[in-house]
């Protein structure tokens, strides 16, 4: 199990690349990998995005990302979970959220996965300052959707 | 010791400060009102103690951190 | 969209990150990526698997593919969609199946991703027969499980 | 103008043949008759005409490409 919480952008594929070479245990014991990579849009609620800032509460998201990849272990037949999230400034395109999960199976790899990436989007504190385009100023994001 | 009251994000705008120290408060509701001059807690603030999920009722001990922040809007 | 059948050997991560690079029109419009990666393992019902040799209906496999990636598309607010899957020899730990799914956001990304996999298991003209390890003989197998 | 009967995985292995051509053909069931000497269509078999599923009362005109094959298992 992983999580990283950080300030560089990232590739999301590559991250899974170097994170699955060191799963060398799971080599033929894993038979599905489910995958969620978040974003950053250039529109949010009808407006033009032209950066955000993704501010964290630090120690508290470590913490809290390390207790629901802890409960998805326990609750699905899973052999592993991977997540990365960025902070500070970021810009349309970019990669904001990695979660990976390895079973045997497909079933409990995507319902792991779903889980996570709920679990993450409504309780882990993270919050986005977005800058809208054209000089319309900045706003932070009120509540997730769904 | 003191208890650590934070504040992020929005609400760390509004009140002006990341970080207030206050030296007692029974519950959270009073380190809030302690560390905000008495101002009503809003209705939809989340509330940690030690970086783990509480209610405003829960008990606070000194060298406690208590954070106040909106809804999450990670991921 | 794209379908890809391929006898050679792939990384998952690799292949999507190729992909991406052309995916130029999504940049900013993305929010989500749902995929689903299917890797063999070194066992399969209760026996040890030594390799597995997948056959598929050359013309056939290929059409399915692209009706079931038709109808995701038409069915959820997805932006593009990616298959690929492997044929012939094929060792435990090495990919059989990739599908990703490119979406604004994360439900319709997450359920067409599903939906593809579901379909493509249940339906897409591909058979596995395996080598069991320790000189037990050869075996189609019957069906795929849920 | 013929036939085409395709035959695939272990139900390839067991006629012996992945491709035999008959010359004429009513029904797709008809055609596994004429293409395996009138064994029985066993039921859990697969169906295609021009590599789309049927059924075994579908009909077949000249120049199709039928196939059967057993349950799919890729993924």
């Amino acid at each position: 199990m992983s999580i990283e919480i950080t300030s560089k952008e990232f590739n999301p594929w590559n991250s899974l690349q170097a994170y699955e070479k060191n799963l060398v245990a799971l080599h033929g014991k894993s038979g599905a990998v489910a995958t969620f990579v978040g974003t950053m849009r250039d529109y949010n609620d009808g407006d033009s995005v032209q950066a955000m800032f993704l501010e964290h509460y630090p120690g508290m998201t470590e913490k809290y990302l390390q207790k629901i990849s802890d409960t998805a272990l326990k609750r699905w037949d899973i052999l592993d979970t991977f997540i990365i999230h960025r902070v500070g400034e970021i810009l349309p395109g970019e990669t904001i959220v990695l979660v990976a999960v390895w079973a045997g199976h497909r079933a409990p790899a995507f319902e792991a996965c779903r889980f996570l990436i709920e679990e993450l989007k409504f309780q882990a504190p993270f919050w986005k300052r977005e800058t809208l385009s054209n000089d319309n100023g900045v706003r932070w994001v009120e509540k997730n959707t769904n | 010791m003191t208890i650590t009251v934070k504040f992020f994000a929005s609400l760390r705008e509004q009140i002006g400060q990341s970080e207030i120290e206050i030296d007692s408060a029974e519950t959270v509701a009073q380190a809030w009102a302690k560390a905000c001059n008495n101002a009503p807690l809003p209705s939809h603030i989340l509330m940690a103690i030690n970086q783990e999920y509480v209610d405003k009722n829960a008990a606070v001990k000194n060298g406690d951190e208590i954070a106040f922040f909106p809804p999450v809007t990670g991921g």
